[in-house]
């Protein structure tokens, strides 16, 4: 069954090649970076509360997004649909959290 | 396409004579369609608005409806293909813009009102300040400006604003006069509500709880009293005044030790249950039991009958509710209910 | 494993037990939809007779709000998603083209899940006591300060084993329609039920999830004294409101949109007429869909989240009106110009078109946050969501059950007591739930167990009333209908209505096992119909014949989802006050919780550990032909 | 499309895409994950709402949390993230011992995190931050415990896998299955970088 092109097996004639464990060791240490800056810029303590909190979420979101495109291959094709439904999730979870900081309370 | 914008042409007189008729529907107590008071009012503006745009879509739908299934029955025996049309973008685009144009003048009032309502009264020193507290299954009242506090019925000047701070002290409840002003809710903890409204005319207005609070909220309706302003400054002076006890010393025993340990009467009693002063003026017995000299309904009853009946057995009345049945003797409830059913405060004059 | 290993197949009732079979489980979500429906609508009635007149004392204020409560949460989760289930179950595979959904096991665990949450549910009648704060649940009324018997206990666990079962098929069915198209059945090619079913199944993804944590926070604050939404312990009782709507809105479009694309198929079919604005009605579809995540604050409007909150959401739900009315002006284009045969089936579709709008636009209405201040919470807002559930879903509902019966059980239902259904149950509908807008703007609140005399009520309540039997009496024609069609032969033609348009009437009915003997080729919108018009009449194959692999049927999924049961029941009763210590040992150790929990877990082990080599059939041996339902 | 073995019994490039079975398990288990992350997000907004509310007396998340242990887990986890890519790349070149192998460690590391986090648990637990003190505690405990438990689930069912390797060699049935639980364990370790984040970095900030 045909289905479509986001979910349709390797194509036999095309030559594959492995990848190897170098792009994984990358962002492993880019990771690893990103955690440590963000351990590093609390425990230093003593910067302006709200720019902690955004330096945090922006290391976290990045560190999500190469984590994401290299360990689970979102950044391969065929991934259409996987994206939509991660993004989806993302989508909701954010509408709940903007509710959650803004709407609870009065 | 042009008849039926002739139709519709024909159609608007009479639409507007309907929304002349809505207008003016049910009792002037409690119907949201016979507004008194200009956040009603408002409101109501805003549906009659509202009302008058969804009649012209539903309209339009039903005529093409009735056309459509008039003129395109199938005659028996007819094998004929239809001609398969895949769209008309043309159509489409008029059908997305016009509820678009519909939608744009619904919405422009209907912001305009969102952030009108929103004013904060709560500071205002002209306004009358109300702190409204829901409890299961009845409505606390506390006027922070004079220090007093009644259940029940709340007492309002004509033509002054109330600002209302609303919260609840167990569930959710919410708070509505229909012919006065949409609903708040009452909520738990710090989540404290405001809102306003106010009553050009004298009169009694119906309350009503509209969140589900337990198996009395069908019952736990409250009065909104609207008198004029000196009437109102009378009766916050005898609201201030020390208690008056029954004058049977074993009347007032009993009621001292059996009821005032959870109300209060005055200056004397508990403040966590509904404030009985000058009970005997309200138009009510817990809200539901309407006090009348001429009753008709099984809820209706003299001012007496009625608070023997809810001191009696508070359960039967409303089930559910905080009251117990407390144990007394026949002549100890014929007594309360006759002191407390005399407990008047507003001699007018 | 290298060929065949022969696989039990069961006769009877393990059959039902144990299919994987997608048809089979259609009908099992029909006959428990159905079932739960009657009993829905039997607490409809209940409710009915006590409001039919002032201070009526039927049944006393305690009871009332476990059958308004009973009345939602049954209708919501366990009759119309089922029933919608069942025609998604039945059709969907048929109308890409596929010989089977995309997890045939997974599909029959999502159906035993629901039905044995259902149960639990409808357990708590006999338990003493079913849930009572609203199908909503708020808190603190659900919570454990002020609401002490086990009611809501039912109500979280319940609809938690249901909501299971909900996901995982919504999953399935994303899934099947993403990989098991048939050649040539492009996005863009499918039948508008399915695409309806995707975007339902995709809304499903993303609100049942919610609901999800929201029952368990729930069940943490009830059972091991959490505190999420206790305000005493530092809790928010608005918080349950976000997460129940934000989950509940989504629903209601779940609910709906499926109710659409049956429309969409029987006014086609019925108009001879391909769908008006094909395109047009897909985008809106997913624009609903999209639009309906953005909207959730509508029904707290009254909240008190401030003015902001209230204007954006009052305009983003506005918005919603715009892609619907699209739909409903591509249906009226539809059958404009066609060959409009009025059978049952398309009678109720024709209904549901004005009848939908009615409560469209009270919808918009409401939308209008200041004016809700004064519909909130009143007979208006019940009048509306019955006109998009009843006249909308269940109209769509019985569309399709009319319009798909021959195709599910070989059979066709009479078309003079399908007529006598429609009429009276319309008519009933009209009645019961017209005169309730007034109710409402006259001043009743909802959720009321009794009403005082002497406020203009009583004669619209009794007109409802009346409306509501009305209702009931073509329900039970439905019934008989039902009977009666069983007890004529099965004959229904491949294609009954002659003017089918979509995959599923090119195989027989009702369908074989194995669906399609070759899969189809799909060359065009409306597969079947274009190869009519260019008179070939049937589909060409996209396969050479041969054996057919089939999933085997399994037990699993019904005894994972009696472990679920069991477990829920042990989780409740842990702290109860057992008077024999045998009990107090057995639940009050959470003994029956794990055991319930280990025959799950250890049935998914089972699955795991057993690969399922299947059966193959072969579509030209004679005796595994046409297996009738 | 059946699930038999490649007759040469050597395996497709990809064998957890080689027959629609497979197809179907990843990509429904891709949709699987993103109603995961609705459910945590519903989570963490129950976490982000509540979490100002510790109660008179109970101990705030400022003087409660223990950087340094969840230094220590965190790094546990990235790191076996990684260990679970090398699984999954042995798995693709059909490198079956090693594929075990990496898998085993990945366990290892799950079990190690796990370890802390019951340390950790009853550490908070003697402080007086309990399940039921306040609303932050018990936001804390079942944002964090689901997390726990999806981490404890994944243990479970990758040394299952292994074992089923074992017994039945990887083949087009077992290779998606070997994928699915790596995808898995991805996203647990995607959703510890979030609750590290939010729940303790940014808890300590204040
Ligand atoms: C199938 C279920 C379903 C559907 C489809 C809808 C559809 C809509 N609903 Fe409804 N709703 C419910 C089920 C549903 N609802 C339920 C169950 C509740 C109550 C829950 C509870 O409290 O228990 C509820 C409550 C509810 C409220 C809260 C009321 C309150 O509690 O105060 C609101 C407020 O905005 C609302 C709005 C809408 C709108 C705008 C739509 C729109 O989608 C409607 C769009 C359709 C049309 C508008 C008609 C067709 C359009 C045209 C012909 C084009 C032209 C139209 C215009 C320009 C107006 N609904
Ligand atoms: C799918 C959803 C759905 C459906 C189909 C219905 C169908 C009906 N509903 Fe209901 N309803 C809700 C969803 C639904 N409802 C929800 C969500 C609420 C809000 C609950 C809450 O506030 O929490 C509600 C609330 C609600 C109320 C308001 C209660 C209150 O606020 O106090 C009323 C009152 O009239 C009502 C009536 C009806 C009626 C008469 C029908 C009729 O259409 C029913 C027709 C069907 C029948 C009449 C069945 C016939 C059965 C037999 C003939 C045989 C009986 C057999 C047995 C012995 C089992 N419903
Ligand atoms: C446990 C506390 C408690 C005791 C004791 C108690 N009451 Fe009450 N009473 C209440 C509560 C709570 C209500 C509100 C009931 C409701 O409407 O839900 C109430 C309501 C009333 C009302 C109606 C108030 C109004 O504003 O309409 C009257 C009158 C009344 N009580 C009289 C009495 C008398 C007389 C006694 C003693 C014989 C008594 N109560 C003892 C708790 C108590
Ligand atoms: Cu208070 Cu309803
Ligand atoms: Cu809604």
């Amino acid at each position: 069954m045909a289905g479509s092109e986001y979910s349709e097996s390797p194509k036999p004639g095309k030559r594959y090649r492995h990848e190897g464990p170098r792009k994984h060791i990358i962002a492993y240490f880019f990771s690893i970076l990103l955690t440590l800056i963000a351990f590093a810029t609390v425990i230093a303590g003593e910067i302006n509360t709200s720019f902690v909190y955004i330096l945090l979420i922006v290391m976290a979101i990045l560190q999500v997004i190469i984590q994401m495109s290299f360990w689970m291959h979102m950044k391969d094709r065929g991934h259409l649909f996987p994206i939509i439904g991660i993004l989806g999730g993302v989508f909701v979870a954010f509408t709940l959290v903007v509710t959650a900081e803004y709407w609870t309370w009065w | 396409m042009m008849n039926r914008w002739h139709a519709a042409k024909r159609l608007w007189p009479m639409l507007t004579a309907m929304a002349l008729l809505l207008s003016a529907c049910g009792r002037a107590d409690i119907s949201a369609l016979n507004p008194q008071g200009p956040v009603a009012e408002e409101q109501f503006d805003l549906m009659k608005l509202a009302i008058l745009i969804m009649i012209v879509v539903v309209v339009i739908v039903f005529v093409l409806s009735f056309y459509v299934i008039v003129r395109y029955r199938r005659r028996p025996g007819d094998k004929s293909i239809p001609v398969q049309v895949e769209g008309n973008h043309k159509l489409e685009i008029i059908w997305t813009v016009i509820p678009l144009i519909l939608l744009f003048i619904l919405a422009v009032p209907t912001v305009k009102s969102v952030f009108g309502l929103a004013t904060d009264y709560t500071k205002d020193n002209n306004a009358v300040q109300v702190i409204v507290t829901a409890h299961q299954y009845w409505w606390e009242f506390e006027y922070p400006q004079y220090g007093i506090k009644t259940a029940q019925q709340l007492m309002i000047p004509t033509g002054k604003t109330i600002s209302a701070q609303v919260k609840s002290a167990d569930v959710i409840h919410s708070f509505w006069i229909p012919s006065l002003a949409g609903k708040i809710d009452a909520n738990p903890g710090s989540n404290v509500n405001t809102m306003y409204f106010s009553a050009p005319e004298e009169g009694v207005y119906m309350g009503k709880c509209a969140e589900l609070c337990g198996p009395s909220h069908a019952l736990m309706d409250f009065k909104v009293t609207a008198v004029d302003e000196a009437s109102f400054e009378r009766w916050v002076e005898a609201m201030k005044q020390p208690a008056v006890m029954p004058a049977d010393p074993n009347v007032a025993a009993v009621f001292e030790n059996q009821c005032l340990s959870c109300h209060a009467v005055g200056d004397k009693g508990s403040p966590l249950y509904p404030n009985l002063t000058g009970i005997g003026d309200r138009s009510t017995v817990a809200g539901i039991l309407t006090n009348t000299d001429d009753p008709k309904y099984s809820n209706e009853g003299t001012t007496y009958d009625n608070l023997k009946r809810w001191i009696s057995d508070p359960q039967a009345v409303k089930p559910g509710n905080i009251m117990p049945k407390v144990g007394l003797t026949e002549e100890e409830i014929d007594g309360i209910a006759k002191y407390l059913s005399e407990y008047k405060l507003d001699e007018k004059p | 494993m290298a060929h065949e290993v022969p696989v039990k197949r069961y006769r009877g009732l393990m059959d039902w037990l144990t299919t994987v079979d997608h048809k089979k489980i259609g009908i099992l979500y029909l006959i428990a939809g159905g079932f739960f429906f009657l009993v829905g609508g039997f607490e409809a009635l209940l409710i009915r007779i006590q409001l039919w007149k002032p201070m009526n004392d039927f049944v006393g204020a305690d009871n009332y709000n476990e059958l308004l409560t009973m009345h939602g949460t049954t209708m919501i989760f366990l009759a119309a998603m089922p029933m919608l289930f069942a025609l998604m179950n039945a059709i969907v595979p048929l109308q890409i083209g596929a010989r089977d959904v995309a997890f045939p096991f997974v599909n029959a665990l999502g159906f035993w899940t629901f039905f044995f949450g259902g149960l639990l549910l409808n357990l708590s009648w006999f338990t003493g006591g079913a849930p009572d704060a609203g199908w909503t649940s708020y808190l603190p009324l659900a919570g454990p300060t002020y609401n002490l018997d086990h009611g809501v206990d039912y109500y979280v666990i319940g609809l938690q084993i249901a909501g299971i079962g909900t996901l995982i098929g919504g999953i399935n069915f994303l899934v099947t329609i993403i990989n098991m198209r048939a050649p040539g059945m492009t996005f863009m090619r499918m039948p508008m039920f399915t695409w309806t079913a995707f975007i339902t199944s995709a809304l499903i993804l993303f609100a049942f999830p919610a609901l999800t944590v929201g029952l368990v926070a729930l069940m943490f604050d009830r059972l091991f004294q959490a505190n999420f939404f206790e305000a005493a312990g530092g809790g928010n009782a608005v918080l349950w409101e976000h997460i129940f709507w934000i989950f509940g809105h989504p629903e209601v479009y779940i609910l709906i949109l499926p109710a659409f694309g049956v429309i969409s198929e029987v006014v086609s079919t019925f108009s001879r007429k391909r769908l008006f604005g094909y395109s047009t009605m897909v985008f809106a579809t997913v624009l609903i869909g999209f639009l309906g995540f953005m909207v959730w604050v509508h029904h707290m409007f009254t909240t008190g989240l401030g003015p902001v909150a209230n204007a954006l959401f009052s305009i983003a739900t506005m918005l919603i009106a715009v892609p619907t009315g699209i739909k409903i002006f591509n249906w009226i284009f539809t059958l404009w110009g066609g060959s409009i045969r009025f059978t049952t089936a398309n009678l109720f579709a024709v209904g549901f078109v004005p009848t939908f709008v009615m409560g469209g636009v009270t919808g918009v209405m409401l939308a209008a946050a200041p004016a809700d201040f004064q519909y909130h919470d009143s007979y208006f807002v019940v009048a509306h969501f019955h006109y998009v559930i009843v006249g909308g879903l269940i109209l769509g509902i019985f569309a399709g059950l009319h319009y798909w019966w021959p195709k599910m059980f070989g059979r066709m239902l009479s078309e003079r007591l399908g007529k006598l259904t429609f009429w009276t149950f319309f008519i009933g509908f009209h009645l019961t739930f017209f005169v309730q807008h007034f109710l409402g703007l006259l001043g009743m609140p909802r959720r009321v167990y009794t009403y005082l005399d002497g406020y203009d009520f009583n004669e619209l309540n009794l007109i409802s009333t009346i409306g509501a039997f009305l209702m009931a009496f073509g329900t039970i024609c439905f019934l008989v209908n039902i009977v009666v069609s069983f007890r004529k032969p099965a004959d229904a033609a491949d294609d009954p209505w002659e003017d089918g348009r979509t995959l599923e009437w090119s195989i027989p009915s009702p369908a074989p096992e194995y669906n399609f003997a070759q899969t189809p080729l799909v060359r065009g919108y409306d597969a079947l119909w274009k190869e009519k018009m260019e008179g070939h009449g049937t589909m060409s194959p996209a396969e050479p014949a041969g054996p057919i692999h089939m999933p085997s049927p399994s037990i699993l999924p019904l005894l994972m989802s009696v472990g679920l049961f069991i477990s829920g029941l042990g989780f409740m009763y842990a702290d109860n006050d057992w008077p024999n210590p045998f009990f107090s040992q057995l639940f009050g150790t959470h003994i029956v919780a794990v055991l319930g929990l280990a025959v799950t877990l250890g049935c998914m082990l089972i699955r795991s550990l057993k690969d399922d080599p299947g059966f193959h059939i072969d579509p030209e041996e004679p005796q595994l032909k046409g297996v009738k339902a | 499309m059946s699930a038999h073995p490649h007759p040469e019994g050597k395996l497709p490039h990809e064998p957890e895409r080689a027959t629609l079975e497979g197809r179907n398990k990843v990509l429904g288990f891709w949709l699987f994950l993103g109603g995961e992350t609705v459910l945590f997000g519903t989570l963490f907004s129950t976490f982000l709402a509540l979490r100002g509310q510790v109660g008179e007396g109970n101990p705030t998340s400022h003087e409660l949390f223990n950087l340094a242990m969840v230094a220590v887990a965190t790094l546990i986890l990235l790191t076996s993230s990684l260990t679970s890519v090398f699984a999954i790349q042995a798995m693709h070149k059909e490198r079956v011992k090693a594929m075990i192998g990496w898998l085993i460690v990945t366990v290892v590391f799950g079990l190690l995190f796990l370890g802390l986090e019951i340390y950790e648990f009853a550490e908070y637990a003697a402080e007086g931050h309990r399940f039921s003190t306040s609303a932050f505690s018990s936001s804390f405990y079942t944002l964090v415990g689901f997390h726990g438990a999806h981490v404890a689930f994944g243990v479970i069912w990758i040394s299952i896998l292994v074992g089923q390797i074992v017994k039945k060699g990887l083949t087009v049935v077992t290779a998606p299955k070997i994928y699915v639980a790596g995808m898995y364990w991805h996203f647990i370790d995607v959703v510890w970088v979030f609750i590290f984040t939010v729940v303790y970095l940014m808890g300590k900030v204040g």
